[in-house]
């Protein structure tokens, strides 16, 4: 175990290191973020002094130089744009981006799984070849596509749900979240439902794959010569083999879900994390991106850890002790 | 009072693209109790299909066609299902080949125990953890307690096999199916899950079919023997009477071909050609294309004759010379 | 009663001083206000100053309103001012500063209610400058940072709204000012939202999640428009679209003779410039890619603006005359050019290159489109890899901040001049010493009608040399529901003040 | 004398899984991990001489098949030397190197994943020939066929895939493939096991001709005791990595000194037992990772002494042609 | 993994039929004996060959500005062009016809998608293969550097990449491939791995046959199997990405359209009633997504049935 989160931990520092590079310097050949930010009345002058001011000025390795060692201490740097420490915006705009991956996660779970379970159990049934058409329409649909074509229907022709932004949110454990107010829960359906088309797709294939592929198995057949009956089979020989993958995947789509909310969130004008990235990429913001995704690659690396630890859980044969093959 | 197990006239087939394969194809035989039968032939004779058959666990697109099965003198074929899994694992047990694959990797010793016992019996949690530890012991696992908690992986593969006999043997089953449960370990391990298994059928009084392609292992324990080819029992008697007087050329081949130190170093017998395609067999006798005995008598399916003590499916026999 | 309010863009901050930008001036005005209003034709109004004259060649008086009261309960006066001056040029961090405005003018008290400016030159665009700077708080005010205005602490002014909240990326909540100092608002609460995607912002109109947006994408106008439930509203606006055109460099990057080869930039040619103007349809650019909604500009301010020349017209579609001026310039084929836009600036700005690329197509001068975000385009627009304009055929826009036509020909017209600050925008680098000698002039000249004249003037002789191809001006567009109106403002911003209930 | 066809001394073989670096920070830290160390094969010494066939026996996981590829040349020893033809093989280069390489080659068990299911027979067969030059593109279609008859396999069905063969004919294609380099020396490593009785037959058949035909010299991996007492002159006994007991075959087989082999040969089922009482020897083989102290086999032998679990017993000779690794060979021998 | 190696061989042996075919006649049959797949691939290929031949089946050159006029622009279904010819489908906002732009963007999105499916297929298989082959200390170097790219969201990656490189199909590619190859390497060296330890590859060792040779000859055409399986998938994927990019406004040239582009820009006039702009480019779009899937769904069944799993911790 101590040896899994070591090795994690040393990976997200190389990893962190290596992307603050690449993106420190990669916005840096994009352009130039002043003769965007500055008012267009600005002259020369005016337009020398905000390079100055934010630091511009500096040859890059310098001003990279000076990133790492605030980034050492815990600062990112401040947003070009909101003059506000990036780290501090991100964080604010997490708990949505969250909320709506959470959602999103436990759509995909509650509404993939059983679908996938019954569409593995009964291959040649004509409900489960259209289960498996649709998720075909789920993979293939452009997120962004569907995502319109919610707000239409639901929103503007049928009136049932909000079309944008995030509702009514209430304190829980101290962080906002809209989960727990009805305006709130009628705001997230939406976004949320758009993100998890994927991952439902994804769940029914996985579950489905993964209970047709436990059915054939010896220890299905040896559980049946026991003389269980089928619900026990299916739902704990069968489910709790077909848990480790889905479990561990659809942890793993968290993050994805968390990234993928950068188209949801500009439809649904989510206030996000996702949002916040796509403008401070348009407008070279570099400190956001950079912190960004520096938080990201954390996020990811615990993630995983905790996927792997999770994954051990559920898999006996999978141990994270130090000792013993 | 009835055979444990009488079959007669069973056919089960797989309807595939590719054609039918006919698995089983006509087989005959019975069980007394207590009884122990080998069955033996080679891969893909049709010996698992048997066993599955009798436990009710074909799938699609297998089907049993024809024939029945009688259970204690009770029709199994075409039984309600619920009647089925009643019997499975509670008079009826089967023992699979892969200890590896037989056991859930993810649930313990002790629940797929458990599972097997309250399916079948009204029992509380306690008096079935109490009994299902005590199997194991007998199965000569030691230290059940612990092991009881401990996941398949953690187990050497003779100690699965161990445990899934143990399972097999929780509800003290009549009739118990074992489907070459030591060919995929040592032989010091074969030794002792033999050993494990005759002493728990002595004891119970249950009725065991030995699936095996090894004849000398079946030699060691079976009562009975049939050998099995491409769907059927070309022949089946008494184990002293086949083995040292074999009757069909497929039997004699096959005791032929073993390695021994009563031949070493010399050319072994062997059989011509190779294991027949059960989707393509040939018409009349499925043998007769490796067979150096065979006449135009043998376009003839041979019908199951029994003589000698013993029933084989032969025109040309080989005891008739020897007795004659 | 309260009116929420889809933005199309984001304010940054609540500090008024912090960015100088469109939605974050138009947010503070709400909070905020100013010695000077413009009002929704930039016309100057007294704010917190009643009136303005100067005095001297060097010396603004400014009498400033007695009586108005801090949403703290404080007490407005000339220390504010004073204190506000200060601040607006230099807030830590400001990617854009009010330095433009307020540099050269140094602020003395006078008394509590009157405040003189003082600058080295005659200055006649004291008003317009001082309109644009927002007046905040000597005691909460002015030394605080930009987190204490976001977390709500120091977002105290003298405005027609109240700070409630905000949350970045999310919403601003704004209640009445019931002490407001001059007509108090209809609305006793205001929620700002930001929904840049354009059909998003729509469909929350549609939906009825909002009461008003801002910025209807012209392909909607139409729909909307016949929508019984909604009402809009249009008004031109003070950004003019135009094409630049390199006009100092011989061998210009992006101009190439037919097949690629080099040539001698063809854009230095008055007649070639002439030519593009004239191959440009106009009217097909406001009525097909605009859907009607635009006009065809052919200055530098659409009409009724300060500065404006009565004089000239837009260029007439002629693709005949445009081969033969450049068959006479000895283009008879035509050559190569490439032409830049930003994709996501202007309304409709990518698609307008597109269409003037077909049309230039159309008369021989092969023009490839090349579109991107603005991130990228300004920063290589005003400063390519060697310090200077990196394209060398660009469509950009300028929107007259001041209300007049000083502060176009001054940025765009005018020869680049580091040291004076001037044709900082001036990304052709056009140079003329005769115009900007009478830009110059202008800008020296305080007298309203005589400075009128000298820029309308500017502007003739520079639109004559083809400095700048003007196509078209903006007009904005607010959708609402029906009951509601707003005045549409040709600075563009969304004001809360402007939206009367019928 | 001449020295024999081949030589291996004192053979070892480790398998160690490293520690990685999170690992080493780990173990710094005071987990409790190390390196792992597998003794597959330990201290092992032979010789094999022309026209020998030595059989291999021993439980799952006792390091016959490590020990068949330290020959093969497919692992290098960990320690010791192999000698092929008095040469030490880690020293040669070049052409002789390449040599002895082809002139020891392997049969492999799994008739299934020892051959490349992509390719085509004749490739499989005429791909090493061809690659060192025994023969030429051009002829390598009969240099094929000729293989393909010794062996048994209709050379007709040459241009088929592998999956379109029985297992049988596939363990014929595997044999061919290594004749087709012109071997001395084959190592059958279980060559027989997956094999059905009949089957399995014809092949041992097939080995014992092509003995004669070709004058090999074979290293036959088995655990069927009988199918080893059958084809082997010489029988090597293995546990957890070490010979316990060694000679002809017919001295091992009729009168076994170590209890290991005479465990081994109680269990083995045969024929001419009926309805016997199987009275297994207790216990399982037990981990490579950590074998018992002294001789391996104390905990598990019905006569061990104190001495068996303080040290490890060499090989001794206990008669003629017979040596063994016991410290009670006397009371056995 | 030796599970799986273990039941390869339990269900192969039981198919002890000789026939004749070779594996790819076998997989031939297999593949069509579904009706989907087989219309799939037929809508497939009739797609990619409307593509290619699009310039002799349109009346516009999409791309050349001079035959484009914005004169045209948002012309409803069955609408004349000011040059004469119909638009069926209509056009957009810039007169584009339609049908033409569809066509041709359908030329930009399949070659989008192959080209980087196919780049980042060899650069995987190439980085996958040595790691499986050569093990050790270069393994988990590779692999590490796979697990960096893997932890990041392709969609993430070639967001910030196209922000970088700016716009253009060479862009998008590259944008494409890194953000692909890793799924391949991981793929390849899975399989690679498996392959590594059979037998045969030990039997070429001993038949003195060279590492590249084994690695090329050996171990590579069995691991084609699931790559291309990933590759027809991952080409899907990379289509649909070629249009969220181009939605976020960092894909393709505004005059040079690839379906994404198109569909991007007549989201634009969903609200507005002018349905086609988007709905058209949209169906051709997910046709093509759709059946580019099916295909891929199908050859996964064919050619290994197991891959399907995602077994363990693969996505
Ligand atoms: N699910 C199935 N579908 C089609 N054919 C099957 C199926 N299961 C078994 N068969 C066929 O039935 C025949 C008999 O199989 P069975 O498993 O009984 O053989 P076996 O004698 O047990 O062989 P082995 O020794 O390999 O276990 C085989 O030829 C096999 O091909
Ligand atoms: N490449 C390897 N890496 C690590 N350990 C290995 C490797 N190869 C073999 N071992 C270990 O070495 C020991 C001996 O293995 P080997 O395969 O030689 O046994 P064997 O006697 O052939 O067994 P079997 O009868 O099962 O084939 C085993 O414990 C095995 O786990
Ligand atoms: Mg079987
Ligand atoms: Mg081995």
């Amino acid at each position: 175990m101590s040896v899994f989160i070591i090795r994690r931990l040393l990976q997200a520092a190389l990893i962190v290191f290596i992307m603050s590079l690449i993106v420190f310097f990669g916005v840096n050949v994009i352009g130039d973020p002043v003769y965007m930010l500055v008012s267009p009345d600005a002259d020369q002058a005016d337009i020398e002094k905000a390079i100055e001011r934010l630091g511009l000025n500096l040859p890059i390795y310098e001003q990279y130089f000076k990133f790492l060692n605030g980034a050492w201490q815990g600062d990112l740097g401040d947003s070009f744009v909101f003059g506000e420490p990036a780290l501090k915006l991100i964080l604010h705009h997490m708990p949505a981006t969250f909320e709506l991956a959470f959602t999103a996660l436990a759509m995909a779970i509650v509404i993939g799984i059983p679908l996938g379970l019954y569409s593995g159990l009964y291959p040649e049934q004509k409900i489960s070849k259209g289960i498996m058409a649709g998720s075909i329409l789920g993979f293939s649909l452009p997120t962004f596509w569907v995502g319109l074509m919610l707000i239409m229907l639901f929103a503007v022709m049928l009136g049932w749900l909000p079309s944008t932004g995030r509702g009514d949110t209430a304190k829980l454990f101290g962080l906002q979240t809209s989960l727990f107010t009805l305006d709130g829960l009628s705001h997230v359906i939406l976004p949320a439902l758009n993100l998890a088309l994927l991952k439902i797709s994804l769940a029914i294939r996985l579950t489905r794959s993964g209970v047709r592929e436990a059915m054939g198995q010896d220890y299905v057949k040896f559980a049946r010569a026991k003389g269980l009956n089928t619900s026990r089979i299916i739902l704990v020989h069968v489910m709790k083999n077909i848990m480790i993958p889905v479990v561990t995947v659809m942890g793993l789509e968290f993050g994805s879900l968390v990234a993928f909310s950068v188209v949801t969130e500009s439809i649904f004008a989510w206030p996000g994390m996702g949002k916040l990235l796509i403008d401070a990429i348009l407008q070279l913001d570099r400190p956001i991106v950079v912190a960004y995704l520096m938080i990201i690659v954390l996020f990811f690396v615990v993630i995983n850890l905790i996927v792997d630890i999770i994954y051990s859980i559920l898999d006996p044969r999978v141990r994270l002790q130090d000792q013993g093959a | 009072m009835p055979n444990t197990l009488e079959v007669s006239g069973l056919k089960t087939h797989f309807l595939m693209r590719a054609g039918v394969a006919k698995a089983v194809d006509g087989v005959d035989f019975s069980i007394a109790k207590g009884e122990v039968m080998g069955l033996v032939g080679e891969s893909g004779s049709g010996k698992s299909i048997t066993g599955f058959s009798i436990i009710g666990l074909i799938d699609p697109p297998g089907r049993i066609v024809e024939g029945s099965i009688k259970f204690q003198g009770e029709e199994l074929v075409g039984a309600p299902e619920e009647r089925l899994r009643n019997l499975r694992g509670n008079r009826i047990a089967m023992i699979f080949q892969d200890p590896m694959m037989t056991l859930n990797p993810v649930l313990r010793v002790d629940t797929q125990m458990i599972e097997a016992l309250k399916a079948h019996q009204n029992i509380g949690k306690k008096e079935a953890w109490t009994k299902a530890r005590d199997t194991l012991g007998m199965v000569g696992i030691p230290a059940p307690d612990e092991r009881m908690r401990a996941y398949p992986h953690q187990l050497s593969g003779g100690m699965r096999q161990r445990v899934a006999i143990a399972i097999a043997f929780l509800n003290e089953p009549d009739l118990i199916i074992a489907d070459e449960p030591t060919t995929a370990l040592d032989v010091t391990i074969q030794g002792q899950i033999i050993h494990e298994a005759q002493n728990l059928c002595r004891r119970t009084g249950a009725s065991l079919i030995w699936i095996t392609h090894d004849l000398a292992v079946v030699a060691g324990i079976a009562d009975h023997i049939s050998v099995m080819y491409a769907g059927k029992i070309v022949e089946q008697g008494n184990i002293d009477d086949v083995i040292d007087r074999p009757a069909h050329p497929y039997t004699v081949g096959l005791l032929g071909s073993v390695p021994s130190a009563n031949n070493r170093g010399q050319r072994l017998y062997q059989i011509a050609g190779m294991t027949p395609n059960i989707l393509a067999l040939p018409k009349g006798c499925s043998f007769k294309e490796r067979c150096d005995r065979r006449t135009k008598t043998c376009e003839v399916s041979p019908e199951a004759v029994e003589r000698n003590h013993r029933t084989f499916r032969c025109h040309h026999p080989y005891f008739e010379e020897v007795e004659v | 009663e309260k009116l929420i309010i889809g933005l199309a863009s984001e304010p940054t901050a609540i500090d008024p001083h912090y960015h100088n930008l469109g939605p974050n001036n138009a947010l503070s005005r709400h909070i905020f206000d100013r010695l000077i209003n413009q009002d929704e034709k930039q016309r100057l109004k007294p704010g917190l100053a009643t009136s303005w004259k100067p005095i001297d060649d060097l010396t603004w008086e400014f009498k400033l309103r007695p009586g108005v009261k801090y949403h703290d309960g404080s007490e407005f006066n000339a220390d504010d001012v004073v204190c506000s001056f200060k601040r607006a040029p230099d807030v830590p961090n400001s990617p854009s500063s009010f330095a433009t405005y307020t540099k050269g003018k140094t602020v003395v008290k006078v008394d509590n209610l009157t405040v003189h400016f003082k600058t080295a030159q005659p200055y006649p665009l004291m008003g317009n400058d001082v309109s644009t700077v927002p007046i905040v708080s000597d005691s909460a005010g002015c030394n605080a940072a930009t987190e204490d205005y976001n977390s709500g602490k120091a977002a105290i002014g003298t405005g027609p709204f109240k700070f409630v909240s905000y949350k970045p990326g999310e919403s601003i909540v704004l209640s009445r000012n019931d002490n407001y100092w001059g007509d108090k608002p209809v609305w006793t609460e205001l929620h700002l939202r930001s929904i840049k995607s354009g059909p998003s912002r729509v469909a929350a109109l549609l939906a009825g999640d909002v009461d008003m947006i801002a910025g209807v994408p012209t392909t909607d106008i139409e729909t909307l428009k016949s929508n019984k439930k909604l009402q809009l509203s249009q008004g031109v606006s003070n950004r003019v679209i135009y094409l630049h055109l390199d006009q100092f460099r011989e061998n210009s990057p992006f101009v190439k003779a037919n097949g690629g080869g080099e040539i001698k930039n063809p854009l230095l040619d008055v007649r070639v410039r002439k030519a593009i103007s004239m191959a440009i349809n106009r009217d097909a650019i406001v009525d097909r890619v605009m859907e009607g909604v635009a006009i065809k500009a052919g200055q530098l301010l659409p009409e009724g603006f300060f500065g404006v020349s009565s004089k000239l017209e837009p260029v007439a579609y002629d693709p005949k005359g445009a081969k033969g001026l450049l068959a006479a310039a000895g283009y008879p084929d035509g050559f190569e050019m490439t032409i830049h836009s930003p994709n996501d600036r202007y309304i409709n700005d990518a698609k307008i290159a597109e269409a003037i690329g077909q049309m230039l197509t159309r008369i021989g001068i092969k023009t490839a489109v090349e579109t991107m975000p603005r991130s990228v385009y300004f920063s290589r627009a005003s400063k390519g890899a060697k310090g200077l304009p990196e394209f060398s055929f660009i469509l950009v826009g300028w929107g007259a901040g001041s209300g007049e036509a000083s502060s176009p020909l001054k940025s765009l017209i005018h020869t680049y001049d580091k040291s004076k600050g001037f044709g900082s925008s001036n990304r052709g680098r056009y140079s003329d010493p005769a115009v900007d000698a009478v830009i110059e002039e202008a800008l020296r000249t305080v007298d309203d009608a005589k400075r009128q004249d000298l820029l309308a003037k500017a502007t003739e002789m520079a639109i004559e040399n083809v400095a700048i191809i003007p196509t078209h001006f903006q007009v904005n567009t607010w959708a609402a529901k029906k009951g509601l109106k707003y005045i549409a403002r040709t600075d563009e911003y969304t004001l809360a003040i402007g939206v009367l209930k019928e | 004398m001449s020295a024999p066809l081949l030589e291996i001394r004192n053979v070892s073989k480790r398998f160690v899984k490293k520690l990685d670096v999170a690992g080493k920070i780990a173990a710094r830290l005071g987990a409790n991990i190390s390196e792992e160390t597998v003794h597959a094969v330990d201290n092992v010494s032979m010789t094999i001489n022309k026209g020998e066939v030595v059989g291999l026996v021993g439980e799952s996981g006792c390091g016959k098949s490590t020990l068949g590829r330290v020959v093969a040349g497919i692992h290098n020893p960990t320690d010791g030397q192999v000698f092929f033809e008095g040469q030490d093989i880690s020293a040669l280069e070049g052409v002789r190197k390449r040599e002895v390489t082809l002139a020891v080659q392997m049969i492999f068990q799994d008739p299934f994943a020892s051959l490349n299911q992509r390719m085509r027979v004749e490739d499989i067969i005429g791909e090493a020939p061809v690659y060192h030059g025994l023969t030429t593109r051009s002829e390598k279609s009969d240099y094929v066929d000729e293989i393909m008859e010794k062996v048994g396999l209709d050379p007709s069905l040459k241009k088929r895939y592998p999956h379109q063969f029985s297992g049988g004919q596939r363990q014929r294609i595997g044999i061919a493939r290594a004749l087709a380099v012109k071997p001395r020396f084959l190592v059958c490593d279980e060559a027989i096991a997956a094999l059905d009785v009949s089957i399995q037959a014809q092949v041992i058949n097939l080995f014992m001709d092509l003995r004669e035909e070709f004058d090999l010299t074979y290293l036959f991996i088995s655990h069927d005791l009988s199918v080893v007492e059958h084809i082997a002159d010489r029988v090597l006994i293995m546990y957890l990595g070490r010979v316990v007991e060694s000679g002809i075959t017919e001295e091992i087989f009729d009168r076994p000194v170590h209890p290991y082999t005479s465990a081994l040969l109680a269990e083995a089922p045969r024929l001419d037992q009926r309805k016997r009482e199987f009275a297994p020897i207790k216990g399982e083989i037990p981990s490579p990772l950590e074998p018992p102290s002294g001789c391996h086999f104390h905990p598990r032998c019905p006569h061990a002494i104190g001495d068996c679990s303080r040290q490890a017993p060499a090989l001794e000779v206990v008669r003629r042609n017979h040596i063994a690794a016991c410290h009670l060979r006397e009371r056995f021998g | 993994m030796t599970e799986v190696v273990q039941q390869d061989l339990a269900s192969e042996r039981q198919v002890q039929t000789i026939d004749s075919e070779t594996p790819f006649k076998r997989f031939v049959s297999e593949f069509f004996d579904s009706k989907t797949a087989s219309v799939a691939l037929f809508i497939l290929l009739s797609i990619i060959i409307l593509a290619v031949i699009a310039p002799w089946i349109t009346p516009q050159d999409p791309y050349d500005l001079a035959q484009v006029d914005v004169l045209d622009g948002r012309q409803p279904p069955g609408a004349e062009a000011f040059s004469g010819y119909t638009m069926w489908l209509g056009s957009d906002g810039a007169g584009r016809d339609l049908y033409s732009g569809i066509l041709y963007g359908l030329r930009i999105s399949l070659s989008v998608g192959v080209m980087s499916g196919f780049i980042a297929l060899l650069i995987g298989m190439a980085v996958g293969l040595l790691a499986a082959y050569a093990g050790g200390r270069a393994e988990n170097v590779i692999m590490r550097v796979v697990d960096l790219q893997l932890s990041f969201p392709a969609a993430l990656v070639a967001l910030m990449l196209i922000a970088i490189l700016g716009k253009g199909v060479d862009k998008i590619i590259l944008a494409l491939v890194v953000a692909q190859w890793a799924y391949y390497a991981r793929t390849v060296r899975a399989s690679a791995l498996v392959e590594r330890n059979k037998e045969y590859v030990e039997a070429a060792a001993c038949l003195g046959i060279s590492h590249a040779r084994i690695i090329f000859r050996h171990i590579m055409p069995n691991c084609l199997a699931p790559l291309i399986v990933v590759g027809t998938v991952q080409t899907a994927h990379a289509i649909s990405l070629e249009a969220t990019l181009s939605f976020l406004g960092v894909g393709m040239p505004q005059t040079s359209p690839s379906l994404g582009v198109l569909i991007a820009n007549g989201f634009e006039y969903m609200l507005s009633g002018r349905y086609w702009i988007s709905v058209f480019p949209g169906i051709a779009l997910l046709v093509t997504v759709v059946s580019i899937n099916l295909v891929g769904d199908h050859l996964r069944d064919v050619l290994n049935p197991r891959i399907s799993t995602g077994g363990g911790k693969a996505k």
